[in-house]
């Protein structure tokens, strides 16, 4: 295909059409919000077969409706913000969440650029050469949701808990930049797509696998799941910065929050585990692309699944000292290793 | 008080204020210095996930530390020693049973023990054992409960599921026995209500063989966890001295390290014909409180199994018409039976006067029923020390420079049952 | 080149309108109701006495400080990152000298105490 | 459990002892195996000072009662526990309804102070110098005393009120 | 059986909803109104017409929508009380498993929770405090009252206890003491029959009690969906 012809830097200052742009950007943002019901849906079931249950299978064929259910009750609820709250804030938080979220997953590249209407069309919402560097800014600007949330409904709960957000989300940010520094060493790129084509040899999760591991465990916290999840521990804080959050706005509060994981399976498949390509030298044709991205962010997803089904959260003291004391040490180390050995075997 | 209005009234008179300003008085204290941050009064409870029930902490957080923990309880206060004033002795049971609501067989076993204290009936053999085998039952049911929740607290969900899993056949067992899961009135004065059905032994004995492997299981689940680790060790640790002096009982006086247990102490229905052993902790800490529950599940399944291997042939409640029912083809037959049978139902036993107090070993620690009479067929007083009372006391001991979420943990550890704690 | 963030507005604006969707619909087609006591905030069922407003510790603001610290080396070492083959050893040899004086701070950093949560 | 002369011994004990005095142990009362020494009020805090010193140390409960025809009228009991022998004892006070007051012993056993503020709440029994005399399970502004035997059982005749109105025929 | 006809009421009487679907067709479709009898089947009037379309169209179906999607989700506030809280936690937990029905997301907001269970006694000191937390509960909201003591104080008929229909509506009442946990989801499906406004012949009916329902005033709440309100 097309692969072969291009260049890894050739993609880089390579646009469609405009029209191609925003008929792709819709199709792939009409794709995001259907996978967020679909990982919804799929996390309930599976907690409730590692809770030896059922989860949810009455509402719609194999409880397939459960989701829509959810949101549609949610956005029929009451309007409502507190006495004590500052209303412009308060609205405007849960909207930066949420879009954030939309902003990352267009970074996400699910296949090679293929020929569609007869113009070459790459399966990416965009390909930008600072890459991470927009993911980062997005997941910078995330910060406000929680923060802003969490401080502008002038509850107690609410603001311990957009404290403990904040804190946790700037300090492994550090380390999730970190550790992606190695595989940039390594690709030679800040492209994502770049990056996938530069694993043609070997997926970077097997040379960079502290930074996987680190970048894996940032990403938890960035997410705020389980074992991270204290900015919304429902045991200490009832629900954490969203206390106060009712109806629609909590409801997109909960779709960025299924939203960030996918763009984190996503990215983590881009720069870790080869993106589109498939192992064992084997080339599909195109349109398998996206189906083996997605598989392969499944496995992700399923990974934040299960942990969050079998690890209790840890202390807001502990998550801080494991990101300032022993991952971004271990981040810098394995940046500092790699520009040796990419030098070295140079 | 009759219309919402009126509560109304109610609610706007509840004292916030005096406890907050209180605690900020204290507050200016505290400032001034180097690491001197806002102080923050936080309401936990009485509706919060993690206090199990209505207990209400007021905390005092300088940034994510515990600097003051006040508990105020009262909110499910249900009036139940007045309200056994008001019945007849045997009717008494069901409504004792309420206080503690996870260990409803030891508030009847106490209460049953302290009114055949005071009428010097004898229990038979056979009963004594069956009352054994439904407390070690209803320990094993309220510390899974325990771990469920407790550990449902740090974080993780999923142990909650199997612990109720193994729960629910504690349950049926229980239904099997006597027709109700929670509550039962199994206990009598003077037996128990009924012999063990047919096949009940049996599915006793596979209940049995799965428990020990459950609780495996659960062990494996949590205390294998790395994570469960890092929270529970050497958090919230308290010196048995200090729990003495604040008349702490059970698992948590023993994860301190004391060896104190009633049922070894001073022995009741017949604890003394088996073997079992008083596990205990080192330091006090979250985990040994964790991990002496744990162990007292297996020595109880080791006492039931003993009980129910041993269990003597005779009547299941005393003969002694005085006192209990009898048997009802005797109610066609024999005109002294029907008299007894009316007498009893009607007005119930007459109890001699006298006071006693009447302690056992509950699942949380010394349950003490305190039984008056002055000689009518209803009791002047009663009233329960409940463990989980006084071992509330010890909270403020364990969170005082805690982090937050470590006194969440203590809270679960402690296993405080508002319902006793209110009664 | 700057037409590559096309996609990158639209999904914005599409993320915005899903946003404000969430945000606002339930106004026009919710239920309303106005009592005293549900304006007030949550305090597991009690009365609160919140004031408008409540200020971050101050500790947060060490963790703001030590953030931007880490960002810029992040932000330093992306360039370098890019190019790092056709720079060879030179670039190394800068690499190593920028992480290790940031590790000197960062031991400094911690050695103040600056890494120990309360 | 002391047996019925063993409690005479500790009543004599007490009696001689200079910190209790002449006169303190008001009664002694052995009863299903149970011992039970009836003090003087104004000396409950020396007196179980003295029992803690003969080895009762752990204080097991504080609950009150309501002796209602008898005078007087309410009952204090301390249950008393010797963890080393394994024994137990009951000190009992009686106070009269009017202006109960007793010493608090919170600053000697921590373990008293709920209890206390409970016989407080249900009794009306004053404690005097406990670190925190307010209501423990009723609220604050609660009327009353309920464990009192006088103070009526209440309850409330059990209807679903929400629209009585309506259709239950009352006014309105 | 002799069969006696009666004339309908008017186009707005519910027994006539078959005729009135049937005309409605006729006049969309253009055609004529079959058996336009005046006494038996009085036709509609344009305005009519639209109000029925627009019922129809607006309010059955996106109500009927809504009335599923809140019936099939109900998020419980956790609360439990007493005894019956641990019947309830036993209804999440593996044998009942609520969450097949979409009802296990346990939300410990009141801001994000629809259905109060209050499960177990509520006493005096506790009772203002669940009328703020259901004052606090955004709208549309249900109560259901699990156990005996929080229906009608069961043994606990005293000084310290309150029945829950003193101080806030309640939807469902739960019996038992504490309820089996087949009870309260028993209940809990009540309540989305309930929203879902499907009637049941329920005791009322079987026994000529009807007229004794709790009817909800809905004054300006919005729709009035899970009022368990009936014409009957």
């Amino acid at each position: 295909m097309i692969t072969s012809a291009l260049g890894i830097g050739a993609t880089v200052g390579y646009y469609e059409p405009w029209w191609i742009q925003i008929i792709k950007a819709i199709v792939i943002f009409a794709v995001a919000l259907n996978l967020v019901p679909v990982v919804l849906l799929i996390e309930r079931k599976l907690l409730g077969r590692f809770q030896i249950r059922y989860g949810p299978n009455r509402v719609g064929p194999y409880g397939a409706l459960q989701p829509l259910a959810d949101i549609l009750k949610l956005l029929t609820k009451e309007q409502f913000r507190p006495r004590t709250s500052v209303g412009f804030l308060f609205a405007l938080a849960p909207t930066i969440s949420i879009l954030t979220a939309v902003a990352a997953f267009a970074l996400i590249p699910f296949g090679n650029v293929q020929h569609i209407f007869g113009t070459r069309v790459g399966l990416y919402g965009v390909d930008l050469s600072i890459g991470p560097l927009y993911l980062f800014a997005f997941g910078a600007i995330a910060f406000y949701g929680i923060m802003l949330g969490g401080w502008s409904s002038g509850s107690k709960y609410s603001f311990l808990g957009a404290m403990r957000g904040a804190a946790q989300l700037i300090s492994y940010e550090v380390s999730q930049g970190l550790a992606l520094v190695g595989v940039i060493f390594t690709a030679q790129t800040l492209s994502l797509t770049g990056i996938v084509r530069a694993q043609g040899g070997m997926w970077y999760f097997i040379p960079q696998f502290v930074g996987f591991m680190i970048f894996l465990v940032a990403s938890f916290a960035e997410t705020n799941r389980t074992p991270f999840d204290v900015t919304e521990a429902d045991a200490e804080l009832v629900a954490g910065y969203n206390t106060e959050y009712g109806g629609g706005r909590f409801a997109s509060y909960y779709f960025a929050e299924y939203l960030n994981v996918l763009v984190v399976s996503g990215i983590v498949t881009t720069v870790f585990l080869g993106g589109w390509l498939m192992p064992f030298g084997i080339h599909p044709p195109g349109w398998v692309d996206p189906i083996v991205v997605l598989t392969k962010m499944s496995f992700i997803v399923f990974l934040f699944i299960w942990i969050r089904g079998t690890v209790p959260r840890l202390r807001y003291d502990q998550i801080m000292t494991l990101g300032w004391k022993v991952l971004l040490p271990l981040a810098t180390l394995n940046a500092l290793v790699t520009a040796v050995v990419v030098v070295v075997t140079h | 008080m009759s219309t919402t209005s009126d509560y109304r009234k109610g609610e706007d008179s509840i004292e916030l204020t005096s406890v907050a300003q209180q605690l900020s008085e204290q507050a200016e204290d505290w400032g001034g210095g180097r690491d001197s941050q806002e102080l923050l009064t936080l309401n936990l409870g009485p509706h919060h996930p993690a206090t199990h029930g209505v207990l209400r902490l007021v905390v005092t957080l300088q940034g994510e530390v515990v600097r003051e923990v006040k508990p105020i309880i009262g909110y499910v206060h249900t009036g139940i020693e007045k309200t056994a004033e008001d019945k007849a002795y045997w009717k008494v049971i069901p409504v004792v049973e309420r206080m503690d609501y996870l260990s409803y067989y030891f508030n009847s076993m106490a209460y049953c023990g302290a009114v055949e204290t005071l009428l010097e009936v004898d229990v038979p053999k056979r009963a004594q054992y069956l009352r054994v085998i439904h407390l070690e039952l209803n320990r094993i049911a309220s510390h899974l409960l325990w771990l469920g929740t407790g550990v449902l607290d740090i974080g993780a969900i999923t142990p909650f599921f199997y612990c109720l899993r193994e729960r629910d056949r504690i349950l049926d067992l229980f239904e099997q026995s006597s027709g109700q899961r929670m509550h039962t009135r199994y206990f009598q004065v003077g037996g128990v209500m009924e012999d063990i059905p047919r096949g009940w032994e049996a599915k006793l004995r596979e209940f049995l063989k799965v428990m020990p492997p459950a609780a495996d299981q659960y062990g494996k689940l949590v205390s294998a966890n790395e994570i469960v680790l890092q929270r529970l060790r050497n958090t919230c640790a308290v010196d048995a001295q200090t729990l003495l002096s604040l008349g702490v009982t059970g698992p948590l006086l023993r994860a301190a390290g004391t060896p104190w247990d009633l049922r070894k102490a001073t022995p009741y229905s017949s604890y003394d014909d088996f073997d079992f052993k008083i596990p205990v902790g080192t330091v006090g800490d979250n985990y040994d409180r964790f991990a002496v529950r744990l162990a007292e599940i297996y020595e109880s399944v080791k006492i039931i199994e003993q009980a129910i291997d041993g269990l003597p042939e005779g009547p299941h409640i005393t003969t002694d018409r005085k006192v209990a029912l009898p048997p009802r083809h005797e109610l066609a037959t024999s005109m002294e039976a029907l008299i007894h049978h009316f007498k009893l139902v009607t007005e119930g036993f007459r109890v001699p006067p006298g006071e006693v107090y009447f302690p056992i070993e509950s699942a949380r620690g010394e349950l003490g029923c305190f039984v008056r009479s002055d000689g009518s067929s209803k009791p002047a007083r009663v009233h329960m020390r409940d463990p989980s009372f006084v071992n509330l006391q010890a909270l403020e001991a364990m969170g005082e420079g805690a982090y937050l979420a470590d006194l969440i943990a203590a809270v679960a550890m402690l296993d405080p049952i508002l319902g006793g704690i209110d009664r | 080149m700057l037409r590559s963030y096309l996609p990158a507005i639209v999904f914005l604006a599409l993320g915005g309108a899903v946003g404000a969707t969430f945000v606002v619909l339930n106004s026009f087609i919710g239920p309303r109701q106005q009592i005293k006591h549900k304006q007030d905030p949550y305090e597991c069922g009690l009365p609160s006495e919140i004031k408008r407003g409540m200020r971050f510790g101050i500790s947060f603001y060490l963790i703001a400080m030590l953030f931007l610290l880490f960002d810029i080396e992040v932000i330093f070492l992306y360039p370098i990152a890019v190019e790092l083959r056709a720079y060879g050893s030179y670039a190394l040899a800068e690499v190593v000298v920028f992480i290790l004086l940031l590790f000197v701070a960062f031991g400094y950093v911690w050695r103040r105490g600056a890494l120990e949560w309360r | 459990m002391p047996d019925a002369t063993g409690l005479e011994l500790i009543a004599q004990q007490l009696e001689g002892s200079t910190d209790v005095g002449e006169g303190a142990v008001l009664d002694t009362l052995y009863f299903r195996n149970r011992a039970t020494l009836t003090v003087d009020p104004e000396r409950i805090v020396a007196v179980l000072t003295q029992l803690r010193s003969l080895g009762y140390s752990f204080l097991a409960s504080v609950h009150g009662s309501d002796y209602y025809p008898e005078q007087p009228r309410l009952g204090v009991h301390y249950e008393l526990l010797d963890m080393k022998n394994i024994d137990r004892i009951s000190v009992r006070v009686r106070l009269h309804t009017d202006a109960p007051e007793l010493d608090s012993v919170t600053p000697q056993w921590p373990t008293a102070n709920h209890p206390e503020r409970e016989v407080y709440d249900m009794f009306g029994v004053v404690f005097r110098g406990h670190p925190d005399m307010r209501r423990i399970l009723m609220p604050e502004d609660y009327e009353g005393h309920p464990q009192r035997r006088d103070f009526p059982i209440g309850g409330e005749p059990v209807l679903f009120t929400y629209n009585d109105h309506n259709h239950l025929g009352s006014p309105e | 059986m002799e069969v006696t006809r009666q004339p309908l009421g008017p186009p707005g009487d519910p027994s006539r909803a078959a005729i009135n679907t049937h005309t409605a067709r006729q006049m969309l479709r253009g055609g004529e109104v079959l058996g336009a009898n005046p006494g038996m089947h009085p036709g509609m009037t344009d305005e009519e017409l639209e109000r029925y379309v627009h019922e129809r169209v607006l309010t059955t179906t996106l109500d009927k929508a809504v009335a599923w999607a809140r019936s099939n989700s109900f998020f419980p506030l956790t609360f439990g009380l007493a005894c019956c809280a641990m019947e309830f936690m036993h209804t999440a937990a593996a044998r009942m498993d609520i969450a097949r029905f979409g009802f296990e997301a346990v939300r410990a907001s009141p801001r994000q929770a629809d259905l109060i269970v209050l499960s177990g006694r509520v006493s005096i000191k506790m009772a203002p405090i669940i009328r703020r937390l259901y004052d606090q509960m955004l709208e549309p909201k249900w109560a259901i009252a699990m156990g005996a003591c929080c229906s009608s104080q069961g043994v606990f008929n005293n000084y310290a206890i309150v029945p829950a229909d003193k101080f806030m509506p309640i939807d469902v009442h739960v019996p038992g003491c504490p309820p089996r946990p087949e009870a309260l989801m028993h209940g809990v499906l009540r309540l989305r029959d309930l929203v879902q406004q499907r009637e049941q012949p329920g005791w009322r009916e079987r026994y000529g009690a009807i007229g004794t329902e709790e009817v909800i005033p809905t004054a300006d709440s919005g729709p009035s969906l899970g009022t368990g309100h009936r014409d009957g």
